[in-house]
């Protein structure tokens, strides 16, 4: 499969009005916003304490006062969500910052050297892309131990190769191009071209990407939490209320249905970002998934 | 067309040696000592050593390897710590039960997702395809876990239509077996299937821009012979490439789901063979799921070739 | 009767004005010539008549066929006519046909579907229109995929497609821009056959007057949606009684001025080629025989001297554009080497090879794909200087900049612009004054006007003449088209099949072609004196 | 949605129909947390394989009750000598095994004989440590002859780790059991259930279910739905925590009943700054066993104030000794000279009293300024890291044995803890069989454990078991880990 990359011509108001006529970039731009601004937000202030329990609260129902309910230790969940928000974007975050930090360099270089880098790079991937990815965080965070750190890291080794994929199909298309070879008709060496024409050319390409594994690492992350190995109490996250909710779901269902909407909304919002800046910057590029 | 199917195969045995020997790594770098786990806490350090030694967990690492590699390629994998049965029995237990369910999923995530795609792509910007489309961005974004834990409580609990979860094997009847892996492939299709027709719509779309779609227009056929003689065949590629990627994911996905429904399949023997630190299943399973996906991403290379003439190479 | 009548014929697509007013019409038999720019609605006049424009176009107006409202026509309707009835060849052969179908199946197809034969007696139909069109079925059988096949195999598939109906109006949009010469003049053989055989009649759209004249009785002259002369084709021509009409003609016999001709053997050698061979690796045709290699250049070796103009030309696929590429030194020579100004430049490291590269510098064929879309005018001019030994600061590199677009004929203040603000021929422009700014002593131009309208590609040949003599800059063009051959160059080297057949001074070369294959490609090559002149006899 | 949902239902009543059956039942599906790593009870110390076959597969020469009495079971009756060291063994006959050979004092005596030996593997081998020879009188008779008198004899040999076995079976209970017992094994889907059926010619009273399978189901998530939808039909181990899931709802009969099992936060003695005393009682005043037993275990379950169980005859209550109080723990803390507080660790190990009852303890400690790290193990790793290694700072488990205080005075365990006052008594409380002696002796140890602030004693374990409301005869309390089936029938 080639990857098609259009490059845009657009100016940077141009680029703003399709933003605004973007139905998917405005939906999804102002959810993510939303979730952004309510985990900031959780830094200085929440309708109630979550290191706090109050068992005599315990499983309440949604009423003026807690508006999603309590969950099994009278934690007020409304408040929980917005703490878990914080851990959500701060596990996806780091683990797409790992992906791209190493993975498109990787991509990146394999694509301007070829040959034996190239193919080496590829057999990598391939090999890595053999172990599906949720098994492997699993045994990955069973070694060393379950914990936000390593349900990130476990998530972002994940994220190198699909970056490292994504940069070197993108590089692969850039390099034939015509001004690439006025560049290196200019004397400009490998780095150079990467850095000045390359890198660019596909940001886009890797912006959309990384909204995408920013939507799959709260999914992963939420699964990993929801078998247990992901962030530890007393850290609330979104994945962690759901196995806490699992075992109430009849007496206390706003315990599963709550989180669980917060994870929907969430990477809704991303997905719904990431077609929108798809379709706005780069129409017609394949995305991939 | 031998070229690139002797390529491919041999890009898929050398993964999979690589990938033989990043398990057994992985494998000896995890803390618990078998033996230990074995023989439980009341047995003597002496003790503990007579069994290592029994194993063989005594022997270079090297040497260990190679046993284990070749025992693999005889289907001998060594016997479980912890049930201390045959791991090839364990297996075969396991697969009747992982196998149907994830080509289930496979096969309802495909049937869903090709009609909504192939609909969407047709109805291109149309109230339809903003519907579709709308409801498959959801789909994309529920978890698979909270959705099974909704499915059971909608269909097992309250409505009662189908089991909560368990297997009572084959051997209770078809119907039965396959009605209890009802609500698991479901739970793992739908989101797959949310994916797939997001996929097969875009591939459609860019197909149907292609010249050679006009060339069929020009010809006289009607928009919807177009779609299905020159266009789906096209955007196969693209959906074959996802189809691909999706096992490796269903195959996980057991993992979760199979826990959420208590299927007593590979996902769930792993999974406890890992808290059990049960290595010798460990290794075994995550080899045959590894190979599972190997061989799948091989037939999806092959099925290319079937779709694509272009990969045939000169006749 | 007319067959096809067109009146008044508006389209709209959104907002966008694509057609005004629109008026054709063609007689059964007759072949009509539509001709026009890019942009100017010619292939959009054709998916009108054909239904088959994009889902935002709204058309009004009047289009009949044989009788029938096309316009108000129910799509079952349409799916009748087409390809039965109408039959549409397209531009670019290398994509019409679907890759995952043979090509006895997709001419196969449409018979079926029109004459619900069967699948036999379709396919023997479909091996006789092959057979037809130039693809007999003992060296190209039905069971062929289009891949199989080269661009003008295609093509004739394609006019096998529409053609196999024996349609009352055949459809050319541009049916041999995408082949070299000798292809276009085989394929143009084949269409007037097909026409002449049938009486069909032939909607041949082109950008190219030549070909137009050569082909049509009657031709239409379209300018940003507007007809602006229609007509008889060598009266229109020869009376060129409208302004754009004589524009365009001129255009496209335009010579640039160039006084000082270079005198061969005047001077040292600035470049030379000696035994250049370039082969790749060939495809394994069996796991057990070593594949064979396929040389793209073979053994060749020419020269060109400061202030001289070598044109290189050849078919497509001869090893131009390769060899064009070793000299700029980004790809490697498998044999032979390569001296600029005496010093060898292959195998040499990128810093060894800067003092080479400053004085040595490229313009591509394609505007658009020459300009990376995220740099401003100033970076993209400026880049070479990064070969200069000193770095100039950035007030004197400004200055450099805007030295070299005001040489080309653009404002410095085009220096903020991005690349896409530009039209091609602008930005043509400035690959131009990006390839000048390091004053080089030679330029490597890869057709450098084959994208262009006719009227900018006058414009900027004679910028090219221009540098050239004010400059003294030498340039090996690299061309298909023997008429920029002509107009530009001292010397003129023929490629065929990777080696270099002939060489000479271009005039003597082209009048008196000696190798076959020049004398193939000169035979080709469309002529518009030669057309209007044979069309003039013709009539009498 | 109520109409909805009774639309739905009637669309699909025709499947209902197909699939349900309207006879009598004498089938039955039982719910079991942990999987059994093999099916020989002789030669494990997982609950889960008496969980499965004690009394319904396996019998001893005596059987525990359902209240914790010891029963005559193989054997008939017995006599004691005098001395109190030799016990003869009246055996029933006609008893056969499920293979179909005929038992007899010969399988007894090579039962115990095996049980004994310096090769076996047995789990308990301490049940055996006093039998000095045992002997075959007639076919019909055994007698055991002990080293010591030993009070608790008869009980030991309720165990079991005591079953008799055969000797031609023996060696292959581990996957193919074969007992004496009212049901017969069938068969073993490895992960997912263990199926037993009623045996051909059983000796006994006859047994009414016909079949039975124990259905593994290790979430507490899972095992919910499971018995709402009616697939499961008893928890008798049912998690707690999940139990108000199910009250309430007529269909299910829920018991709370006891278990032996102690659940403490274990404090790993010997780490500083563990090693102080003050540090040890800080953390019990910040524990608020309310709380912790409210939130973890549904409010179900026993204060206790040291390590015995209140349902023990000489159980005292220590409750008192360290209510909760946060002053005073951070008071001692600042004697111990940590005001400012310290971090350490708590490791979990999977159950849910453990992992929801460390995550209230956590946040209870953090309130008088002690950090805790929750690390959740998984039980290997517990058994490795903290049981076996002792690399732990703090832990909560249930420790489930019955009468097992005497694990503090044991060397190297993981408590760390060392105290020769302790010890003493321990070791003086084996020699005692006085019942008034050993009470005041127990009574001892008890307030010393709790004196020391050893552990933090949090609560006695409830054992809840959930099941189908028609269904009778299954055990309320857990004496020891079985589920006795015996008696169990679907009423109507």
């Amino acid at each position: 499969m080639t990857m098609r990359v259009d490059l845009p011509d657009e100016t940077l108001a141009g680029v703003l009005a399709k933003a605004f006529g973007n139905r998917s970039f405005l939906i999804g731009f102002a959810i993510t916003l939303l979730v952004a601004a309510v985990a900031l937000l959780s830094f200085v202030w929440t309708p109630y304490d979550v290191t706090k329990l109050v068992i005599a609260d315990k499983t309440e129902a949604p009423s003026v006062a807690h508006w999603f309910g309590t969950d099994h230790f009278g934690r007020d969940i409304l408040s929980m969500i917005m703490v878990g928000a914080r851990n959500s974007i701060a596990v996806a975050l780091v683990a797409v910052g790992i992906g791209m930090g190493v993975g498109v360099p990787l991509g990146a270089f394999a694509a301007a050297r070829g040959g034996i880098a190239d193919e080496a790079l590829m057999r990598v991937n391939d090999l890595v892309f053999a172990f599906p990815a949720l098994l492997s965080a699993i045994m990955i965070t069973a070694i060393f131990g379950p914990g936000a750190v390593n349900a990130i890291i476990a998530i972002g080794i994940f994220n190198i190769p699909v970056f490292a994929r994504v940069a070197r199909a993108g590089a692969l298309a850039i390099w034939p191009r015509e001004f690439i070879l006025a560049a290196r008709a200019a004397g400009k060496g490998m780095t150079e071209i990467t850095v000045e024409h390359i890198l660019p050319n596909i940001a886009t390409l890797l912006l959309v990407q990384g909204t995408i594994q920013f939507a799959l690492g709260i999914l992963a992350e939420a699964g990993l939490s929801y078998v247990g190995l992901g962030a530890q109490p007393p850290m609330p996250s979104w994945g962690r209320m759901l196995f806490d909710a699992q075992t109430r779901m009849v007496t206390a269902p706003w315990m599963a249905i709550f989180p669980g909407m917060a994870i929907v909304i969430t990477v809704l919002g991303l997905n719904l970002l990431g077609d929108g800046i798809a379709d706005i910057l780069d129409p017609k590029s394949r995305r991939q998934r | 067309m031998t070229a690139y199917l002797a390529k491919r195969l041999i890009i898929a045995a050398v993964t999979l040696v690589l990938a033989s020997m990043v398990v057994f790594a992985v494998m000896e770098i995890l803390p618990g000592d078998p033996a230990r786990l074995m023989l439980g806490f009341n047995a003597s350090a002496d003790q503990v050593e007579l069994l290592r030694n029994q194993m063989g967990l005594n022997a270079p690492l090297v040497l260990r390897y190679l046993h284990w590699a070749g025992g693999l390629l005889s289907l001998d994998f060594g016997r479980s710590y912890t049930y201390s049965v045959p791991v090839v029995d364990l297996v075969r237990e396991r697969v009747v039960v992982s196998l149907p369910l994830a080509l289930i999923a496979l096969a309802l995530s495909t049937v869903i997702a090709i009609p909504v795609g192939v609909f969407s792509a047709g109805r291109q910007g149309r109230a339809g395809d903003t519907l579709a489309m709308g409801a498959a961005q959801l789909g994309v974004a529920v978890p698979n876990f909270w959705f099974a834990l909704m499915l059971i409580y909608l269909f097992a609990v309250w409505l009662r239509l189908v089991p909560a979860g368990g297997f009572p094997g084959w051997n209770a009847g078809v119907w039965p077996a396959l009605k209890s892996l009802l609500l698991p492939a479901v739970a793992l299709a739908l989101p797959q299937a949310a994916i797939l027709a997001r996929v097969a719509r875009s591939a459609l779309i860019e197909v149907l821009n292609e010249d050679y779609i006009r060339t069929a227009r020009a010809k006289g056929l009607p928009y919807s012979a177009v779609l299905w003689r020159h266009a789906l065949r096209n955007a196969m590629i693209p959906v074959l490439t996802i189809l691909g990627l999706q096992f490796a994911f269903l195959l996980a996905g057991t993992i979760i789901i199979e826990n959420v429904f208590y299927l007593p399949g590979l996902g769930r023997l792993v999974f406890q063979a890992i808290t059990q630190r049960d290595l010798i299943v460990v290794e075994s399973v995550v080899m045959l799921l590894v190979a599972a996906v190997i061989a799948v991403n091989l037939l999806v290379d092959f099925s290319y070739a079937v779709v694509d003439p272009r990969l045939r190479g000169r006749q | 009767m007319s067959l096809l009548e067109i009146e008044n014929l508006s389209l709209v697509i959104g907002k966008t004005p694509i057609l005004k007013d629109v008026e054709l019409a063609i007689a059964p038999g007759e072949v009509v010539g539509l001709v026009g720019e890019s942009g100017s609605g010619k292939s959009m006049t054709a998916l009108t008549i054909m239904r088959l424009l994009p889902h935002l176009a709204r058309a009004s107006g009047r289009v009949t066929f044989d009788g029938i409202d096309i316009l108000a026509a129910r799509e079952d309707q349409m799916c009748a006519l087409r390809g039965d009835d109408i039959g549409m060849v397209f531009q670019e052969p290398m994509t019409a046909l679907n890759p995952v179908k043979t090509i006895g199946e997709q001419v196969a197809e449409g018979i079926r579907w029109h004459t619900k034969a069967s699948r036999a007696e379709a396919e023997e139909r479909a091996r006789k229109m092959l057979d037809r069109v130039g693809l007999p079925e003992t060296k190209f059988p039905l069971s062929r995929y289009p891949h199989q096949l080269s661009g003008g195999q295609r093509q004739r598939v394609v006019i096998a497609i529409a053609c196999a109906l024996k349609p009352k109006l055949l459809i050319a949009d541009e049916p041999t821009t995408a082949l070299d010469v000798v292809l276009q003049a085989q394929i143009l053989d084949l269409l007037r056959d097909l026409v002449s055989e049938n009486r069909m009649g032939l909607l041949l759209i082109s950008h190219d007057l030549a070909v137009v004249t050569e082909m049509s009785d009657r031709l239409t002259i379209l300018r940003s949606g507007e007809v602006m002369e229609a007509g008889d084709t060598a009266s229109t021509l020869s009376a060129q009684r409208h302004p754009y009409t004589r524009e365009l003609a001129l255009a496209s016999m335009h010579m640039p001025a160039r006084p000082k001709t270079h005198q061969a053997g005047s001077a040292k050698p600035l470049l030379e080629v000696e035994g250049v061979s370039r082969a790749y690796p060939g495809r394994r045709v069996s796991l057990f025989r070593p594949a064979q290699p396929v040389r793209a250049v073979d053994d060749v070796s020419l020269t060109v001297e400061p202030a001289q103009s070598v044109a290189l030309v050849g078919r497509s696929g001869c090893g131009k554009s390769t060899l064009a590429r070793m000299i700029l030194a980004l790809d490697k020579p498998t044999a032979g080497a390569i001296r600029f100004r005496g010093e060898t430049i292959t195998g040499k490291s990128e810093a060894a090879l800067k003092p080479a590269r400053r004085d040595m510098q490229v313009v591509f064929q394609d505007p658009y794909g020459s300009f990376d879309p995220r740099q401003k005018v100033e970076k993209l001019v400026a880049e070479p200087l990064h070969l200069l030994e000193k770095q100039p600061a950035k007030a004197e590199r400004r200055e450099m900049v805007a030295h070299a677009l005001d040489e080309v004929g653009l404002g410095p203040r085009d220096m903020d612009k991005y690349p896409h603000e530009f039209s091609g021929g602008q930005r043509q422009r400035l690959s131009i004054a990006r390839a000048i700014i390091t004053r080089p002593k030679l330029v490597v131009a890869d057709e450098p006007v084959s994208a262009l309208d006719v009227s900018i590609r006058a414009q900027i040949l004679d910028l090219f003449a221009e540098l050239n003599q004010k400059l003294g800059i030498a340039y090996l063009f690299i061309t298909h088209d023997l008429t920029v051959a002509r107009a530009m160059s001292d010397e003129v080297l023929v490629m065929h099949e990777g080696k270099i057949v002939e060489r000479g001074r271009t005039a003597e070369v082209l009048d008196n072609p000696r190798s076959e294959a020049t004398q193939a490609l000169v035979a080709a090559a469309p002529d518009l004196h030669r057309a209007i002149a044979r069309r003039m006899q013709e009539q009498g | 949605m109520k109409l909805w949902k009774t639309v739905l239902a009637a669309a699909v009543l025709t499947f209902a129909a197909i699939t349900s059956s309207f006879a009598a039942r004498t089938d039955l599906v039982i719910g079991i947390p942990l999987e059994p790593p093999h099916l020989d009870p002789t030669a494990g110390a997982a609950a889960a394989i008496d969980e499965v076959l004690y009394a319904n597969v396996f019998e001893g020469l005596t059987r525990i009750g359902p209240n914790g009495e010891v029963l005559p079971d193989l054997a008939e009756s017995w006599s004691i000598s005098d001395d109190g060291k030799t016990y003869t063994f009246k055996l029933h006959t006609g008893v056969k095994f499920h293979d179909g050979s005929d038992f007899s004092a010969d399988d007894v005596k090579f039962s115990l004989d095996r049980a004994r030996a310096d090769n076996s593997v047995n789990a308990q081998k301490g049940l055996f440590a006093q039998i000095d020879k045992v002997d075959v009188v007639d076919p019909a008779t055994v007698k055991v002859t002990l080293k010591n008198p030993q009070g608790s004899f008869l009980y030991n040999m309720g165990w079991g780790d005591a079953v008799i076995v055969s000797p031609k079976s023996a060696d292959a209970n581990k996957e193919k059991p074969i007992g004496t017992g009212p049901f017969k094994f069938q068969s073993w889907a490895k992960g997912s259930s263990i199926t037993l059926v009623k045996a051909d010619h059983y000796w006994g009273a006859p047994v009414s279910l016909d079949k039975v399978e124990f259905r593994i189901v290790p979430d507490a998530a899972a095992a919910v739905p499971a018995l709402l939808s009616g697939d499961i039909q008893a928890f008798p181990f049912f998690d707690p925590d999940s139990v108000s899931q199910v009250k309430g709802d007529p269909r299910f009969h829920v018991v709370i009943g006891s278990t032996e099992g102690e659940t403490i936060l274990s404090i790993n003695n010997k780490k500083p700054p563990f090693d102080k005393l003050q540090v040890r009682q800080a953390i019990s005043f910040a524990l608020d066993r309310k709380a912790i037993i409210d939130g973890a275990s549904a409010g179900l379950g026993v204060p206790i104030g040291s390590h015995m169980s209140p349902a023990n005859k000489d159980y005292v209550d220590l409750t008192g000794l360290y209510p909760h109080n946060v002053d005073k723990a951070k008071e001692l803390l600042k004697e111990a000279g940590l005001e400012n507080g310290f971090k350490a660790t708590l490791k979990l190990p999977p159950p849910s009293y453990a992992r929801l009852g460390g995550e209230i303890i956590a946040s209870e400690l953090r309130d008088v300024g002690i950090d805790l790290e929750i690390v959740p193990v998984e039980w290997a790793q517990w058994l490795d890291q903290v049981f076996t290694k002792k690399d732990y700072d703090l832990t909560i488990v249930s420790h489930t044995e019955p009468n097992d205080i005497d694990i503090y005075s044991r060397k190297d365990y993981y408590f760390n803890y060392d105290n020769p006052t302790f010890d003493k008594i321990i070791a003086e409380l084996n020699l005692t069989s006085d019942e008034a002696k050993r009470k005041q002796l127990l009574g001892e140890a008890q307030k010393i454990l709790a004196d020391d602030a050893v552990v933090g004693f949090l609560y006695e374990l409830p054992k809840v078991g959930v099941w189908d409301a028609k269904l009778q005869g299954l055990w309320e309390n857990a004496p020891i880990q079985a589920n006795d089936l015996t008696k169990v029938k679907w009423t109507d």
